[in-house]
């Protein structure tokens, strides 16, 4: 196999990390996150798990620059390699595509404001579809995909831009079991041949143990950070249903099956 | 003394032959021997020429004194300049017209038509004015109803649900064939002379184009002196009546077969004012009536309406 | 983990977010009124507007004024709230229950549609003479053309709040065997009201615009037989009186439907 | 597993699911205007509707072929059409335009909606004399009539569409650094177009209503003028003329729309 | 604890099961099922699983009557308890909650049609809502209630019928993971006080092999069966990451892998 055309942060010569510090913050006057300090390191996955409403994905816009959090800020540490078009990428959970675009042209999309052209945009298509698997669908329509491709899609559009952290909001949770467990192989793969750095955001605490290095678990609303699991078997080792992994996933079950079951019993207000 | 040739002018005018004195004297080539340029331009009803001659769209035209026209005389838009059609002793004029269903409850003559309802094209337009000055007369009481146009009203009275209207000899004539309608006296006796319709033109063209406004005056009187001699006095003979008929024809009822309009065209024969006089006594009691039915701002003068500088006042 | 060199190179996480929610402030709107009415009213008594053109605030605010004085406001408002009243009412209840067959019966909806569908750019006043032989003169024409009026769009909205039902509400009505009756009485009518309420905020503001053409005919008083006179008399300021009051009818009906909406439709996410 | 008894009680399971999927069939409706339309033509030859309630189809045919052969037809028809073309152009490029800054801005939704909801209920025949002295009584003012009936329901519709344009879509552009202007141009407007076309359906057969209203100002050709001058001599026959052109013209527009839509959005589910 | 107000089907005393025989189904040219032969024995679980568009939902509408199979027939064999209101009962994926009802409401509409009312749908609606942890749920909209607590309402409502045999499509998918596993808990619990007849259609292995008593898997597009796997441990003692569950889901993952890869990578004709 060739070697990539353009390859994620190498993380030996760069080494661009995020550190949050004393994160809070407000939806008017309820608070959703307390007190978050957190390290992402580079070259590494953090999960980010907990229940219900308990303000993962507010944290990961805050991480991103979505949103200004009330308290506490995000910094960035350590210069983001020169090749990274846009540093903080996102991946969404609902794909967010643009349903008049082909995959082509949802992946040019972003390219195009940044000066990338002709050729240039043309290697860089050809490179992140062929590592998506996705170089015979390049003229579809996202309504001619399923849920599997069209987050493929998404991927390849995050990839195109060369980002130095990924920021991942439940990706795989809008699509059935069996594609979820596809995609997750080609995620560990992904990583598996080219490290990258990476937030990822789930409720499934099977996929946390299997894609994360380490696993953030929040309470409740306003979410604080109970627990950090750290979990040191190698990605490319993990399988469904090893046991060491099970025992993990019970444990994190454990810590939160009261207060998943409490934030399902919430009722919202009328 | 004729002006440098192809002075542009605009002229409104309804397809009605009340209107010909303006058609005569472009086809028979009056206006350009004034050394204007006409170009005409019609309109459905008359109350948007009004505005038209305000807007400065029209530079002259003819129409009923109505609310709208004092009005824009008020503001500073419009002019009097000169009379045009009038009631004559004598002259076949405007009916007044009962339906059927009034008729025959006894409605046989004006001084029966008190609590009756009174069609109108709107407030304050001619028919007001004429069923108003007729009740007052009578010492009727009538209630008024604004059907907008003619064709409602004509359907209105046709069907009964309004009882008495006044009109023009040729559209009262052929209504009153179908034995739908009834004819129950002459507008005449009620308003002798009245100045049914005036020439006006905007204050600018009144006040700073003198010598436009006399050589169309000029033109315009011509034109309704054929006209009057044609068919009104009919001292030209009949092939002079016929010519002006089919002359007439080109501008009125052009849809219509030659034998249909000339009918009509002979039947809505009016005298059109000599030398555009203007009877200035009813144009007064036009303009009083107007303020003391509250139509019409009350500080408004004979003055501001009318310019009497263009022509003889009678 | 980090080395020692990009531990000085520190900075925060710049904000790209936010914006593309534009908020409505209400007084920023009363201000824009002010602004604009009083710039009219300036640019009238300098001479810069003339009477032709616009009348001067003052003065269609002093012919408001009077108008309610001599207690002629309710001699016109009281007939038209009534023609709009009826003639609405009639419009909107057949065109709910047409859009409402359209969306059940195969045959209503291919008969139906192309009927609506032909008439649907009928202007109104162009059948006025015929509603006066149909209808006469009087009150029952005018509830006619604003009925007409109103019942065409109110058919559209009222099928497209039907075809809009969720179909799986009513398959999981016929998974517990409901009649048919039950099916289209709990099921695709609550579901189509807030279609068909959005459609009513538009027959309404229709039936306001109809107003001045159904009281051409015949009517003497009433907001839109007052706003023809003035036209006819070229009074601007009776004509602004007139149009403004029903923009405030149009916009007093519509806020009144979204109290409605507020109520009703509660259970809306 | 089963005990024998009910071996024998086999039953095939009742079919239950079905209807409320209601089909336009394109001869039905057909079929139900020439049953229609024969049923006047039967009424109207037998007596049992008089001549003053509705004219004879055939008769209605016949002034057509006649108007037709006359040459008159695209005499009326032509002004008519571009009067429609040029008002309806500016009323819904105008609305458009400002929809959209209402749908981008704070400070223009804030000042725009209350004007747009207080123009929205004031007839526009109200305002006829009005037009006539600001634009005229040649064409512009009939452009401008056109153009003022189809800005306020475009404009709607277009900050309607902006609106509800998917908010994570536009996330999605900032969070990939997308330029203001790129977001606009790449993910708003696009997004946009669907509602932005359904409006433009009911801007446009707007428009056409309006047509009648546009010729009473000193129009000498045009399908208004013809219909007005049609109903003030009540000559039925050429009324219904005038108002079937309007009719064919309308659903022609409409399909128009159609038409561009499947070819511009074909992207949607 | 009481005895409950209202059961299941008591299995004992009556035994309506169903048949499938030689189902086949098209919808205009394409064939969605092709030859399914199917037995569904009283009081047990019956899961179907298969790749996406394999026509699950459409297997389970042809077996409750809400579409007509193409071919073949499904039989009804013995009669239904005279007390079941709607033998044949669905739990949709998408709850199928009336958003104008109430919870109360929501139960109530089904019991109205077949003349439950006054003291009697009191009853029952505070039975079921009791055996689903909803009591004090009762008046709340279904606007207010998290997805966990809605497709409880829906479970609830379904139980209000009675029904012999629930006809369940993919009934946690709309759930985040963590629900998901507290509602398996839940449904495991009421077969387990109550056994009843059930086909559920799922993507998900991890729950098929939980709550199936047998597991039957489809083939892409036209689906056929290609195996049924019967599982004999009981339900009560199977647990999140038993290692002879991981491994009959593994040998279900086998079978499916390469039917669900394709069936991702399918386009939907435009
Ligand atoms: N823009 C917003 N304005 C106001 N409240 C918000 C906003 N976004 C989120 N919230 C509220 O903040 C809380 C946390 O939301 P968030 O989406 O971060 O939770 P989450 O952990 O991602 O939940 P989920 O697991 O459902 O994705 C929720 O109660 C939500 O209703
Ligand atoms: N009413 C319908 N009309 C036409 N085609 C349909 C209809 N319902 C389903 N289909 C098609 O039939 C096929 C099977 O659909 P079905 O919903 O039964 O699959 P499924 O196995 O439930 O899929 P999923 O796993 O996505 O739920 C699909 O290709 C679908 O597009
Ligand atoms: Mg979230
Ligand atoms: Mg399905």
């Amino acid at each position: 196999m060739d070697p990539p055309l353009i390859s994620f942060t190498n993380i030996c010569d760069f080494a661009m990390e995020l550190r949050l510090e004393n994160i809070g913050h407000y939806y008017g006057d309820m608070e959703v996150l307390q007190g978050i300090d957190l390290d992402i390191p580079a070259g590494k996955i953090v999960c980010v798990v907990g229940p219900s409403g308990c303000g993962k994905s507010t944290l990961l816009r805050l991480v991103g620059g979505l949103e200004k959090p009330t308290s506490g800020r995000v910094v960035q540490m350590g210069q983001a390699p020169s090749a990274s078009i846009n540093p903080l990428t996102y991946v969404f959970q609902d794909f967010a595509l643009l349903p008049w675009r082909t995959v082509e042209g949802n992946i040019s999309l972003v390219l195009e404001d940044h000066g990338i052209k002709g050729a240039d945009m043309e290697a860089v298509i050809s490179d992140v579809l062929a590592r998506t698997k996705l170089s015979d669908f390049r003229k579809a329509l996202p309504k001619q995909l399923s849920g599997g491709m069209k987050q493929r899609v998404a991927i390849a559009r995050a990839l195109a831009v060369k980002p130095a952290v990924m920021l991942m909001d439940e990706p795989l949770s809008a699509l059935d079991s069996q594609t979820r467990e596809l995609l997750m192989d080609d995620l560990v793969d992904l990583w598996t041949r080219e490290p990258f750095t990476a937030v990822y955001v789930t409720h499934n605490l099977g996929e946390a143990v299997r894609i994360g290095h380490s696993i953030v678990v929040l309470s409740r609303r306003p979410g604080r950070i109970c627990e950090v699991v750290e979990i040191n078997k190698p990605l490319e080792q993990r399988q469904l249903g090893d046991a060491d992994l099970e025992q993990q996933q019970k444990h994190l079950w454990n810590l939160m099956r009261d207060e998943a079951k409490a934030a399902d019993m919430e009722l919202m207000d009328a | 003394p004729a002006q440098a040739a192809d002075t542009k002018i605009t002229v409104g005018a309804l397809r009605f032959t009340s209107h010909s004195a303006s058609f005569v004297a472009m086809e028979r080539g009056y206006f350009k021997q004034e050394g204007l340029d006409v170009t005409f331009k019609f309109f459905q009803a008359a109350q948007p020429m009004a505005v038209a001659v305000a807007s400065k769209d029209v530079d002259y035209a003819v129409t009923a004194i109505s609310g709208g026209l004092i009005s824009l005389a008020e503001k500073g838009a419009a002019k009097v300049i000169g009379g045009a059609l009038q009631e004559e002793a004598g002259i076949d004029g405007q009916k007044i017209l009962v339906s059927d269903a009034a008729f025959k409850a006894g409605v046989t003559s004006p001084a029966k038509l008190n609590g009756k309802i009174w069609a109108v094209t709107q407030a304050g337009s001619s028919f007001h004015y004429m069923g108003s000055v007729i009740a007052a007369k009578e010492n009727a009481k009538l209630s008024f109803k604004p059907l907008q146009k003619v064709g409602p009203i004509i359907g209105a009275l046709k069907t009964g649900q309004v009882d008495a209207w006044s009109i023009v000899p040729h559209i009262a004539k052929p209504l009153s064939k179908s034995g739908k309608v009834h004819i129950i006296g002459n507008v005449a006796d009620y308003l002798p002379n009245y100045q049914v319709t005036v020439v006006f033109t905007s204050a600018d063209n009144a006040a700073n184009k003198r010598d436009t406004t006399k050589a169309f005056l000029r033109a315009f009187s011509k034109g309704a002196a054929d006209f009057n001699a044609a068919l009104v006095d009919k001292t030209k003979g009949d092939a002079a009546a016929e010519e002006m008929v089919k002359l007439v024809h080109k501008y009125v009822y052009v849809d219509r077969p030659y034998e249909k309009a000339a009918r009509s065209i002979r039947n809505g024969a009016m005298r059109i004012s000599e030398n555009a006089a203007l009877n200035t006594a009813s144009v007064k009691n036009q303009l009083d009536w107007f303020k003391k039915e509250k139509l019409v701002k009350s500080s408004i003068t004979f003055d501001t309406l009318v310019d009497g500088s263009y022509v003889e006042q009678k | 983990m980090l080395d020692s060199a990009s531990k000085d190179d520190q900075r925060t996480v710049e904000f790209r977010g936010g914006g593309f929610a534009p908020q409505s402030k209400r007084w920023v709107g009363f201000v824009v009124f002010i602004v604009l009415i009083s710039g009219i009213e300036l640019g009238t008594r300098t001479g810069f507007i003339t009477s032709l053109m616009l009348p001067r605030p003052s003065d269609v605010l002093a012919t408001f004024v009077e108008l309610w004085k001599s207690g002629l406001l309710w001699k016109h408002l009281i007939p038209s709230l009534s023609r709009l009243a009826v003639g609405a009412v009639i419009g909107a209840s057949a065109g709910i229950g047409v859009g409402i067959l359209i969306g059940l019966f195969s045959l209503a909806r291919a008969s139906l549609i192309p009927i609506v569908a032909a008439i649907f750019p009928i202007p109104k006043i162009a059948l006025l003479p015929l509603f006066v032989i149909w209808f006469g003169i009087d009150e029952a024409s005018k509830y006619a053309l604003i009925a007409f009026g109103t019942f065409t769009p109110t058919v559209v909205a009222a099928y497209g709040a039907v075809d809009n039902v969720d179909r799986t509400l009513i398959r999981m009505g016929q998974s517990f065997s409901l009649s048919w009756f039950s099916i289209v009485t709990k099921i695709v009518l609550p579901g189509a009201m807030p279609g068909i309420l959005s459609g009513l905020r538009v027959s309404f503001a229709i039936a306001i615009i109809l107003l001045v053409a159904a009281e051409m005919l015949g009517a003497e008083y009433g907001i839109g037989a007052y706003i023809l006179e003035a036209g006819s008399l070229y009074d601007l300021e009776r004509l602004f009186v007139g149009v403004t009051i029903l923009s405030i009818l149009g916009v007093g009906v519509s806020a009144v439907i979204g109290l409605i909406e507020n109520r009703l439709l509660k259970w809306r996410i």
